[in-house]
């Protein structure tokens, strides 16, 4: 199992090794990657994200067990990167390997769906580098790295 | 050890709205109710409000579930819009 | 696009740069590893995968072209290996991007699931090891590589 | 260059029914229908009988519609048990 908050860039292929296990055959995995949309002040250049670290992880915590008990899940990633992060990166993995590809659908489903909406976690965006000096951050995790 | 005040955490559309991420926002020895703090927030910081509005309130990491609840000094209060990960 | 069949082991981070692309929010991956089963002679350390090229790709190449059609999926990932390999090792990788994640959970579903339904693809359980020599494997792409 | 024989690739489980990937099936100037071929693949290899009902059958890369159609020297035909790949 396997819950991370990282001011540092997510890797795929880490997080494919911590879904490996043996009898674990279907490995699915969801990448969010931030999006050049159009916001109100232009392009978006970069997001900050900005994480409430306490109850994030416990949140986190409870839906591992949630994917383990309901889909059979046996590893989980839930992985959620936090500061300024530019157009393309990766912002969240998330995944789940299982027995059977369906059941491991069905829980990287449920898992992206349920951190979207229940996990401390916001995006500002940014339309372009600023050079002005930014608000102070939260404390906790979250501080923007720009 | 307790400070005579209450660490406000705003976090996404409420640091924005304040321009800040964290206050000390004082306190009587004997806490005032989230309710109150709130009154006093949106007081302070009028763009502020129509967040305060949608979002949750969490108190030493812990979701509140009155807003009658007191905060007292060395309390640490945070405001979660709706949130946006992913 | 991005259809490939291989002799080599195959990468989950080189599946994510496939799937990049501006404005693509949304990937899905998913990755299929050798289960050891309990086959008829014993547990299965291996499976042998052979595949008929010619139509196997010219069915990939359509599935591609129906995952942009029905889903909205910008880029897509069909790499599936062949020859030997041992329980553990990544045997397919499909994947799809899209600007939004239902789009791309649901293409790489709709992928995985027609791959194994309508793809020329076959496997082959090793149960141990073997010694003595094996048939010989059909020409084109899939002979065994143990 | 067209020989006196149709290339016969068998896969997975037909493979397996007959130890053998790949046979040089020899045929007449003229050529044979698949059924034909097929029926005297099932006559040289019992085990194989059972798979060839289940199979589809390509020839030089594509679906054969109709087991009517005639097979000749220099043809690939391929024999494909139901499919198993991811």
């Amino acid at each position: 199992m396997s819950v991370r908050l990282t001011g540092h860039p997510l890797s795929v292929s880490a997080a494919m090794r911590a879904l490996s296990g043996r009898g674990l055959g279907g490995v699915v995995l969801f990448a969010g990657r931030v999006r050049p949309d159009l916001g109100p002040s232009g392009p978006v250049v970069a997001l900050v994200y900005e994480i409430h670290e306490m109850p994030a992880l416990r949140r986190l915590r409870e839906l591992e067990g949630a994917a383990r008990r309901r889909f059979g899940a046996e590893r989980v990633v839930l992985w959620h990167r936090f500061g300024r992060l530019k157009v393309g990166e990766v912002s969240a993995i998330v995944g789940a390997a299982c027995a059977h590809r369906a059941q491991a659908f069905a829980a990287t489903r449920y898992l992206i769906e349920e951190l979207k909406a229940s996990v401390p976690i916001w995006k500002t965006e940014r339309a372009r580098p600023s050079r002005r000096p930014r608000p102070r951050p939260s404390r906790r995790v979250g501080r923007s790295a720009g | 050890m307790a400070r005579e005040s209450v660490t406000v955490l705003l976090f996404g559309p409420a640091r924005q709205a304040t321009g800040t991420g964290e206050l000390a926002w004082p306190v009587s020895l004997g806490g005032i109710p989230a309710q109150t703090l709130l009154r006093e927030l949106a007081r302070r910081f009028p763009r502020l409000a129509p967040t305060l509005r949608v979002s949750r309130f969490v108190r030493n990491g812990r979701y509140l579930a009155r807003l009658s609840t007191r905060l007292r000094p060395g309390d640490e209060f945070a405001v979660h819009p709706p949130y946006g990960g992913g």
